[in-house]
């Protein structure tokens, strides 16, 4: 499963793309993405907040994802 | 989901307000209301070179729509919004952002205006990286 | 009392959007709202084809002036306003007004504009004859 | 003593000055200048509002005029 990132999480992680490859790894639902990346990246902990979108809206950590959904790791948004 | 309407806009060319303003302008539309921001020489008392805006394309052009629908919904007199955002690296005194109201009347122009700013900031996903002579900080990233 | 700066301004020749912003656009301010004020098509149901504006030019200059005054002590993080108004004859779809803000950040920023706007229409001595196919009258004179 | 006028004002007047003969009709004050012109020119009463501004700064009737002073008379506005 791909994950997209941007911003300061894309610095953090050191890739705008991160894979996780759910044949090692048990992943379903946006909060097991949550902590995979948490484990692997600490530093994502140090972040004001740490969204998870899912087919570009933002998802509740209980949404269960399928491979085709697009997943992208949204921090703090600072538009305008 | 993505649009490339007038109304809706990330670019990494120059913005111009005067075509924002024409986007929503209508016949019967007495008022217009422009937000114009533009990327300060300072910010808490450090020097800004410039910014680097990114965006996460798909999904900003979706929510920058969603908004201006609810903005509508909340307020019946507003006709027509537009939202042109900058990406990519933006200089100091540069326009970072324009967002474009009509309406008959004045009346709650200002009030949606203002709302669908707030909405922006916090919900669209773009991100700035303040660049400085000494370093570079992604905005509002830390507590 | 009469100022020619590029502030405050009634002219005969077109408005120009850009020119008002760049008069309040400041390094430190990074947020700029601008009130554009066209001539509608239609008022209660009545095809306009121009209004004949008028103005008692030195006061209107002069209480224009008192407005930005009134409105920077109101909201003392408004640095910086520009109002341009047309007189003469100003055809549909044509801007009749511009109103430009500035300020470092956006918070107070629309509750001015709104209130000068207020004020601009009850207290600047200007005038505007709507022009019909069939006749003309004098906005607000009459009960 | 010269009273400026404009817009419906002057349109009703018929000219966009009228002179008050200071030797003829007693004038000092804004309240008398109002009374002179809506007695000569009744028409002026059917307007919503009509104010008297004295050197460019509105005027209350009791404010006693000098023949330096610049007078007008403000109808309705209506502009924006």
């Amino acid at each position: 499963m791909t994950i997209h990132l941007f911003a300061v999480a894309r610095d953090i992680v050191g890739s705008s793309v991160y894979t996780i490859d759910t044949k090692q790894v048990p992943c379903c639902t946006v909060g097991d993405v949550r902590r995979i990346l948490c484990k692997e990246f600490p530093e994502l902990l140090t972040l004001r907040s740490f969204a998870v979108a899912v087919n570009q809206r933002l998802a509740d950590d209980t949404v269960v994802l399928t491979p085709h959904d697009e997943v992208a790791i949204i921090p703090p948004m600072s538009g305008g | 989901m993505v649009d490339t309407s007038p109304f809706f806009l990330l670019t990494e060319q120059l913005l111009d307000i005067g075509s924002v303003s024409k986007a929503v302008q209508l016949p019967h539309c007495g008022a217009v209301n422009l937000f114009v921001g533009t990327v300060r020489n300072r910010t808490a008392e450090r020097s800004v070179l410039y910014l680097d805006y990114e965006a996460y394309t798909p999904m900003a052009l979706a929510v920058m729509q969603d908004i201006a629908m609810r903005a509508r919904m909340k307020w019946q007199s507003i006709e027509a919004i537009a939202l042109h955002h900058r990406v990519g690296r933006v200089y100091a005194g540069d326009i970072a952002v324009v967002l474009a109201v009509s309406s008959p009347h004045r009346t709650e122009i200002f009030m949606a205006t203002d709302w669908i700013m707030s909405e922006v900031k916090s919900s669209v996903p773009i991100w700035k990286k303040e660049v400085y002579h000494d370093g570079a900080v992604w905005v509002s990233a830390h507590a």
